[in-house]
């Protein structure tokens, strides 16, 4: 079944203020660059944004921190922003930092109808203050609970018509987990083909996770930390 | 004399083993990947999804598509492979990662560690860090014996909101090799030139010392 | 006249809408899939892992590793997509599927469901029905009104182990189509030429009958 | 690193009588035939079994049934077995039933160090018997643990020297988990090809859940089920 929509517009529509999005990525890298762009265009406001990450100043959700429009963040890691230590540390901003793989499994665990798991990370520290503790094989683990998002925003390198949606190296990260867990998951991709082109064998997310997809119009992918060797 | 981050890393690369699947955290732990043994072969691991992971690309050639946990431009050894990353708690949570490095700002004589954050001050995140220490069975960390204001890291007790509990059991740093058992550090090694005396100065921790304290071979 | 086993799935078949994913059991069920309205598009699950399946293959083309939930040897549409048991059933509970039709051996009318287990004699196993029937808004019961022996399995209360509680809102039978909600069963439509008083004999739980009782349209 | 194994006699070392083993497959449909054979002929006994099915009377896991070298079974459906039904009612035979679902995600939760996690399925069932109940959402869920084995054996369609694995359509299903879940994991394949010959974005099995790889030497796959249309 068709999930094409023709453009960003379309595929953002029904996002308000106050809404809380997942936004797939790491660091720079995945993320959902045409996406975010409109949502500093429509000027959305009070986001509960859940993202590994927050971007850089200049990009990514640094761009919706630059605005204003981020009531909350949910992340593991946000080193790489000015702003948002400013507003952090202001308390112009409230954050829910949480372990890189608990992020991962709440997310998953919120697209897949498991609503709580037990994990050891975080264990003894102050993520694990309220929760609950408990032990499997004589080591501690915490009480986590599932989330998810009234949109998620994933970038994917390939998707077809369907909804079904290819990733590229590394920038598959946070996006499929994500996928699952929006109420509405909008997927922006640099090349969108035909149904039955891509190898079903080969998708990393099915369709089904998948409400609407368009082609983004330019991916700038920045890259964050320029790293090379001597021929 | 102390060890350079170089000479950390060089002598944290003696402990891998042959076949063992590795994650390398930022820092110091990233440069160990440059002094594997050469007769024996580890798998290197990032958490934001790849296993293979190879040296850094020539200038020209990064993939923005393709970086470490670092953010770093990475490239991928034949046989890599990419995952999400659920799946990549998922090797580190079910013990399927060997050994993780990584670097701290203060170890207690418990075990625990600290490296996130420093309330009021620096708020970046502890990423996957709460995730490796509480999972590996098998945790080195590296670092500075003491931060700049000379105080030591090497703690009774740890003074910043703890990464984990009870779960390092040895740190390589510029002065020394130290093991955790028993609720106290232990000295094993000793940087070239460093005297046991330094290393005492330098250790706020209960610090049991052999008769014999050997230098590092590096 | 009482519909047969192709009746009632086409009856159940106009109960898709434009858009769902749909996941059909065994039996009666299966037969859903040749009768899908040629306004709308469906696209069915099979939990073993496929979304897309399409119709039985030719003879010859057959492939041992594309099968559908029932073992039958099944194709793909253009567009399908195939993944693991987990990551099927994180559709399933995760409800992203908008709708299972299942058998049943008995259904009651606070909404319980038992089709997997006749103590002592049949021991088959629940496959993926436990899952489906707890997760599932949306559960249509495909069956028979009456076992062979002439009893109703329209009931107040299942005799036999439970698949699920509480979860079925729907039944379409050779004799009816029936709502269950309040705790009740509620005549919805009477298969053609079938008499509500047929209806109501063949019934053993509480029925809800509306004084216009219309027929179904098949 | 080189996880290949010369054959299925080497892949099978160590596996002894009383073991608890995993084995992948939905019906006949991606099983691994050559191991089950191999169980055979070493003639382990009292094996704990966790399969999703139980093979057919003179096929798959029906073979070491026949060989009473079962002593539980762990599956979610068994009903393509007499002589299973045979030994289940008899008593000579342990058999926990789980639903399909929950012995997926337990699988993956044992490789993944998830020790348990909360799922609706099975709640008001003989199945939630002894397990602990939570609402979540306003509705009840049970608590599931983690299921793990001495040794997985899975079949996968290609695999690389270094234990990377692809799977074929529907021959996939439980295999990936249970490579997860295994203390060791013993892959056979139909296809070995040197590392770095896979595509690393297309890999559904990372080598690092894999200790053994081997090329199966035949692959029968019998069909349970031919089901087909006229031209």
């Amino acid at each position: 079944m068709n999930k094409v929509v023709n453009n960003v517009e379309d595929a953002c529509k029904g996002i308000e203020s106050g809404m809380t999005l997942m936004l797939g990525g790491f660091g720079l890298c995945g993320i959902p660059e045409n996406s975010i762009a409109q949502l500093v265009k429509m000027g959305v406001k009070d986001l509960t944004c859940i993202s590994n990450n927050a971007g850089v100043d200049d990009f990514g959700l640094g761009l919706l921190l630059q605005g204003k429009q981020i009531k909350k963040m949910v992340s593991s890691y946000v080193g790489e922003n000015d702003e948002f230590e400013r507003q952090m540390l202001s308390g112009e901003l409230e954050v829910d930092l949480i372990p890189q793989g608990s992020l991962a499994e709440r997310c998953r665990a919120g697209g897949a109808g498991i609503p709580a798991f037990f994990t050891p990370a975080g264990y003894g520290t102050e993520v694990a203050e309220g929760k609950e503790v408990r032990e499997f094989n004589g080591k501690p683990h915490i009480l986590e609970t599932a989330l998810t998002a009234d949109f998620a925003i994933v970038k994917a390198w390939k998707g077809d018509t369907e909804g079904n949606l290819v990733f590229k190296a590394t920038a598959r990260n946070f996006n499929p987990m994500m996928a699952m867990a929006g109420k509405i998951t909008i997927a922006e991709v640099e090349e969108l083909v035909p149904a039955g082109e891509l190898d079903p064998n080969e998708i990393h997310t099915p369709g089904i996770f998948v409400q609407r997809i368009f082609k983004g119009e330019t991916f700038e992918k920045r890259i964050e930390q320029r790293t090379v060797r001597q021929k | 004399m102390a060890l350079d981050k170089t000479g950390i890393a060089k002598r944290i690369a003696q402990e891998l083993q042959d076949g063992w699947y590795v994650n390398l955290g930022i820092g110091i732990p990233t440069l160990v990947a440059n002094y594997i043994p050469e007769d024996i072969e580890v798998e290197f691991q990032s958490e934001n999804g790849i296993l293979g992971m190879g040296p850094f690309p020539f200038e020209g050639e990064e993939d923005a598509d393709l970086i470490n946990a670092g953010k770093q431009t990475i490239t991928a050894r034949p046989g890599a492979v990419f995952f999400d990353s659920a799946t990549s708690f998922a090797m580190i949570r079910g013990q399927h990662v060997q050994l993780t490095v990584l670097g701290a700002m203060e170890v207690a004589q418990n075990g625990d560690i600290a490296n996130w954050k420093i309330p009021g001050k620096m708020v970046k995140g502890m990423g996957g860090a709460m995730d490796l220490v509480a999972s590996a069975e098998n945790i080195i960390v590296a670092m500075m014996h003491t931060n700049k204001a000379g105080e030591s890291k090497i703690l009774k007790e740890c003074s910043l909101p703890l990464t984990g509990v009870g779960c390092v059991k040895k740190v390589v740093t510029n002065l020394a090799v130290l093991e955790i058992k028993d609720g106290q550090f232990h000295l094993v090694e000793r940087a070239p030139g460093v005297s046991v005396e330094e290393i005492i100065a330098a250790t706020e921790g209960d610090l049991v010392v052999p008769d014999n304290v050997p230098e590092m071979n590096i």
